[in-house]
């Protein structure tokens, strides 16, 4: 299963997804932003990163990338899309995801172990994983607060489409402690945790992140 | 050469820590003139000449689709000079 | 424009220059002209001046630093030693690993957030120089009082400065220091290191070879940072036109540092370049001036093709400016094609300025006039070196004299009390607040970071090599006893890397002190680099390279010195790295190494306002063989802490609360042994069943072991005292918190 | 109520990499507009009533101590309405 991570100018954890997508079995595919070839990848990760340095809004600039283009075509026809961090905030700014994410309200970067509670285990990212299992995955972000309308948030809401919330302490402000989102689908997934930096527990606080990955190869080979 | 200014500011029902962080700093220096603060973007364009009927058309395109987020932003164009 | 030509300055020797203003002495005049047979040009004056500085000539350290060679141990690690941007040693399996620490003291005092991430941008373009990728960062730092309103200012900022630089390039912070003092009010310390990794063929040098090659800078636009000092000099030669505004302060553009690092890896990758320098201080002037010096010939550069971001730069500007990420490239004319498309492809602006000559001169153009024609190795090698007077200082004996009368717990309650209060100090309490902005996943290969006792990063993912760097420095005992302070901090280092699991392989410092004018500055210095280099030698360790940075002083009060020293040890695999942290009951828990009852220079001390009288002895034989018992016993320390600041009192408070599993020990001698700073000593844990494999390593290696306890409940039980892990580690993280918001 | 509106903008011989950034990706997108784009902060401050002239000292010693850095920032205090 050959899945796609792209890189922007300034993604950083790019190298890192693909690894855990190796991990999890499937085959990582390097795509550039500036072309808008999919390479015959099943699925795509967004990675995380400072995307054009985040200057001006996180992701705002790379969502207008040649790669964007096709990725976003191929969503609205239920492509599997995931987008972590500075992805989650691409696909917000090319509103495949409803909402936005705003500067943290400590106003501070923060890099921590996260606990999450797994709310939607019917998407495309999240099968694998048992309804309201806990998990731990890292948190790294200065913009990680989830903002959005009362409207939006009603329909996220009671479409499932809050995917994983925050346990504990509010990192960041986020409505509803909303840490992940899906569209309607459940084909485009946006999480503001590091799944990739939770594949082993030598390099990770737990090895819970390599779930996402698995939950899509499966997907895809139910699929095939 | 004209100036374009380009004002972003979050929506009013949008959480702006970063207003408040100064609105809460202000009484702490002894200043206890504001009652509320909110904190935006500013964007100052150059361009040659004086914007044209069309360019007038992309700067707002631009500043809806780019300088700001619609989602979560207003934004206000002035030209200056 | 009244351009300053080479011939205007044969036409009008006596034109008057403002040499002092640039900061050059009468007689280092006198010698530039005497170098150049006639009056330097204003350009030419600008180079010298900024490359004769205290900062890029050592012309103070100089004498001193030579020690690292002359008492340099045989090391067959060593690939690239001092003298180039960074050393590089060998970790095996083909892989050199490179790694520096630098000082960006003063321009993070003025603007803090801007001045700590160019030092990180600085620091990181060093390694990169080298070849290497940057794989990680760390950031020893200090500050004056943490209740001192200044600290407020500038430790947030200094903290966001680090973390915006350092998370936007992709590097995880594995580690660092955060030391208050009031002798850093005014004057904070912002050490970074950084460190990378090639393969042995890929490391890269700072030499313009080959006659006909392209002189090509790549990155960043040039604009006027950090320049505000030769403004001097364009408000003469403009002499009709007001002195410019110019910024003394970088503005760094993390993004920019970290497309250019994927841009350089990829044209390393394709071997496109014969050297290469990073422009750090004095720019340009520093960057030519040092590759013409190293290589076969001279350069002639066209500084009008220097890509401006204000176009008002005079050219000795040009010469000097200080901006941010950007780098200079010698290119063979068959592969210039090739390197420009790569940085077009990472949207890197490159341009040619120039080429290698077989001629002896750096000669500089600006729009066809000749405004420099200099013997490089005249500005970059050879500037001004100085025997500076050095005298040991009244308050050394003074000290000596003194009793140290500080109270010592002997109760349970007070034995409580002081526990709790130690931890709750600024200086031992939680550095979390801090931490937590610093990206320490990144890269997905940190097998441990912050708060372990060093930074150990993954080189290999099939053979689990891996790299362990700590960095250390204990100012108080260098205040003692300079000698003995560096030797000091060396062995604390070294023995955080061995208690990772990590053997120590080499040795980076970074020396902030006082002014050199000052003898008794002089006097901590020179004794600062012959202890080190007497540890080093001793330890068979080589020191690569590092940085000195004087001035740190408020008016006349010098900071304290502070040596810091980084060493970078290796771990086969990087799956037996030994953590700090208590991970479950049922442990023994042992003291290794002898513990003592100097409470000089100790945060206990420190506490009720004492300095002390003497640092405390340090046998290196005996730290080695401790080194040698971690090492060989690593396999059966489930955890493993080292006794620093605070003391044991520390280490068992640190190891039980990083899994909040408690302990229960008893100690016949508590007040000195707990608060006593006694170096070469360990805390570790083990299984019971391996006790005898311990004893047999006590044996074979000659080091005292005690049982002082076992591991589990939800207590801290020293004796009689009795402390609640949720009560301690209240104190332990609140005070960050409560300081800085 | 008064508004008071402080912009704050950095000193033009300061790297502005925001700025640069927009200014580059509006070509990219088809803006040819703007030959430069310059990016700063607008904070909007309410307070009750007109402010006096006192309260105008203290806007003025707050804009340049704590809602900008003198270092690298200009700022400009307005008063709407
Ligand atoms: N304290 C020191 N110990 C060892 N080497 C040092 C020390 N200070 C400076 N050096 C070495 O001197 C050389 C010049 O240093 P520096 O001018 O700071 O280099 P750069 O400009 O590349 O940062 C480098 O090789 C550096 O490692
Ligand atoms: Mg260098």
């Amino acid at each position: 299963m050959r899945i796609g991570v792209v890189t922007f100018p300034g993604s950083l954890d790019d190298r890192d997804a693909a690894r855990a997508i190796e991990h999890a079995g499937g085959t990582a595919v390097s795509l550039w932003h500036g072309s808008d070839n999919l390479k015959e990848v099943e699925a795509v990760v967004l990675p995380g990163g400072f995307s054009y340095g985040d200057y001006l809004r996180c992701g705002a600039i790379a969502r207008f990338a040649p790669i964007m283009s096709s990725i976003i075509i191929a969503a609205e026809h239920g492509f599997p899309v995931l987008g972590i961090c500075n992805g989650f905030q691409v696909l917000c700014e090319a509103h495949l995801l409803p909402g936005a994410l705003t500067r943290n309200q400590g106003l501070h970067f923060l890099c921590r172990d996260q606990r999450l509670r797994i709310e939607n285990n019917s998407t495309m990212w999240t099968n694998g994983f048992s309804l309201n299992q806990e998990v731990v995955i890292p948190l790294k972000n200065g913009e990680g607060s989830f903002q959005c309308d009362d409207e939006t948030l009603k329909t996220l809401e009671s479409g499932g489409q809050v995917i994983a919330r925050y346990l504990g302490e509010d990192p960041n402000g986020s409505r509803d402690l909303i840490a992940g989102i899906s569209n309607a689908r459940g084909n485009v997934v946006g999480l503001m945790p590091h799944p990739e930096h939770a594949i082993d527990t030598l390099t990770g606080p737990s090895n819970d992140g390599l779930t996402f990955f698995t939950s899509v190869l499966h997907q895809l080979v139910g699929r095939a | 050469m004209a100036k374009i200014v380009v004002e972003v500011m979050l929506k009013p029902e949008i959480l702006d820590p970063q207003g408040q962080a100064v609105g809460s700093a202000l009484p702490r220096l002894g200043f206890t003139f504001a009652t509320s603060v909110r904190q935006g973007k500013r964007f100052e364009i150059e361009m040659v000449g004086d914007p044209s009927e069309s360019q007038m058309a992309d700067i707002q395109k631009a500043a809806e689709t780019l300088l700001s987020n619609p989602v979560i932003e207003t934004y206000v164009v002035k030209v200056e000079k | 424009m009244n351009l300053d030509t080479v011939s205007q300055a044969q036409i009008d020797p006596d034109h008057v220059q403002p040499f002092r203003e640039l900061g050059l002495k009468d007689d280092e005049y006198f010698r530039i002209k005497e170098i150049l047979g006639r009056r330097p040009t204003s350009s030419e004056l600008a180079m010298y001046s900024v490359m004769w500085s205290e900062h890029c000539s050592y012309k103070s350290s100089k004498v001193h630093l030579r020690q690292f060679g002359e008492k340099a141990p045989h090391s067959e690690a060593l690939l690239v030693g001092i003298g180039e941007n960074a050393g590089v040693v060998d970790i095996g399996q083909g892989y050199a690993v490179t790694f520096k620490i630098e000082s960006h003291n003063h321009p993070s005092f003025v603007e803090p957030y801007q001045g700590a991430a160019t030092g990180v941008g600085g620091i990181v373009r060093d390694i990169l120089t080298m070849g290497a990728r940057p794989i990680a960062v760390m950031d020893p730092l200090r500050f004056g009082l943490a209740q001192a309103p200044d600290t407020k200012r500038v430790l947030p900022g200094i903290v966001a400065g680090i973390g915006g630089y350092g998370n936007c390039l992709g590097l995880p912070n594995i580690g660092g220091e955060i030391v208050f003092d009031e002798t850093y009010a005014g004057n904070p310390l912002v050490n970074a290191l950084c460190v990378g990794v090639m393969r042995h063929e890929d490391i890269k040098l700072a030499k313009a070879h080959g006659t006909g090659n392209l002189v090509v800078l790549f990155g960043a636009k040039t604009g006027g940072d950090g320049i505000g000092g030769v403004s001097v000099l364009a408000s003469e030669t403009f002499n009709d036109a007001k002195p410019t505004k110019r910024p003394s302060v970088q503005v760094g553009d993390p993004f920019a540092e970290k497309v250019l690092i994927e841009c350089c890896l990829e044209i390393f990758h394709e071997d496109l370049v014969v050297g290469i320098q990073d422009l750090g201080g004095a720019g340009l002037s520093c960057a030519t001036s040092e590759l013409a010096s190293a290589g076969s010939g001279g350069m002639n550069i066209q500084l009008e093709k220097v890509p401006l971001r204000d176009p008002s730069l005079s050219p000795e500007e040009i010469l000097m400016s200080e901006s941010q990420e950007r780098m200079c490239a010698i290119v063979e004319p068959s592969n210039i094609n090739r390197f420009l498309a790569i940085c077009k492809k990472w949207d890197v602006t490159a341009t040619v300025i120039g080429e290698v000559t077989d001629g002896e001169r750096l000669n500089i153009t600006f729009n066809g006039e000749l405004i420099v024609h200099v013997p490089p190795r005249t500005v970059a090698h050879e500037g001004p070196v100085y025997n500076r007077p050095f005298a040991e200082p009244d308050y050394i004996a003074k000290l000596a004299a003194s009793t140290v009368d500080v109270p010592l717990p002997i109760t349970a309650a007070e034995i409580k009390d002081a526990v709790l209060k130690l931890m709750a100090s600024p200086n031992l309490a939680d550095k979390t607040w801090v931490t937590s902005q610093y990206d320490r996943y990144v890269q997905g290969n940190t097998i441990l970071a912050q708060p372990e006792d060093s930074g150990v990063v993954r080189i290999d993912e099939q053979t689990h090599l891996g790299v362990a760097i700590s960095t250390d420095a204990n100012a108080r005992w260098s205040y003692l006893n300079p000698y003995e302070g560096a030797k000091l901090a060396l062995a604390e280092s070294c023995r955080n890397i061995a208690t990772s699991g990590a053997k120590p392989l080499a040795v980076t410092n970074c020396l902030n002190f006082g002014s050199p004018e000052d003898p008794g500055v002089m006097w901590q210095f020179a004794e600062t680099v012959r202890g080190l280099a007497d540890a080093c030698l001793e330890l068979g360790l080589p020191v690569t390279g590092g940085n000195v940075s004087f001035y740190n002083q408020t008016g006349t009060v010098a900071i304290l010195p502070t040596p810091v020293i980084g060493v970078l040890g290796v771990i086969q695999d990087v799956r037996e790295r030994t953590p700090m942290g208590i991970a479950k009951a049922g442990l023994d828990l042992y003291l290794i190494g002898q513990a003592g009852e100097n409470f000089s220079g100790s945060e206990w001390a420190y506490l009720h306002g004492v300095m002390g009288n003497q640092a405390p002895e340090l046998n290196l034989d005996v730290e080695q063989r401790l080194i040698n018992l971690l090492l060989e016993g690593q396999s059966i320390f489930e955890s493993a802490h080292d006794v620093s600041n605070g003391g044991v009192a520390a280490t068992l408070s640190e190891m039980v609360l990083r899994h909040k599993i408690g302990a229960k020990v008893s100690l016949e001698n508590p007040a000195p042994t707990l608060f006593a700073e006694t170096p070469g000593q360990v805390v570790v844990a083990i299984e019971p069943t391996s006790t005898n494999d311990l004893v047999a390593l006590a044996g074979k290696f000659q080091i005292p072991i005690l049982r002082i306890g076992t591991s589990g409940g939800e207590n801290l039980i020293i004796n009689d005292a009795d402390i609640s892990l949720v009560e301690l580690n209240q104190a332990f993280t609140e005070t960050f918190p409560k300081l800085f918001g």
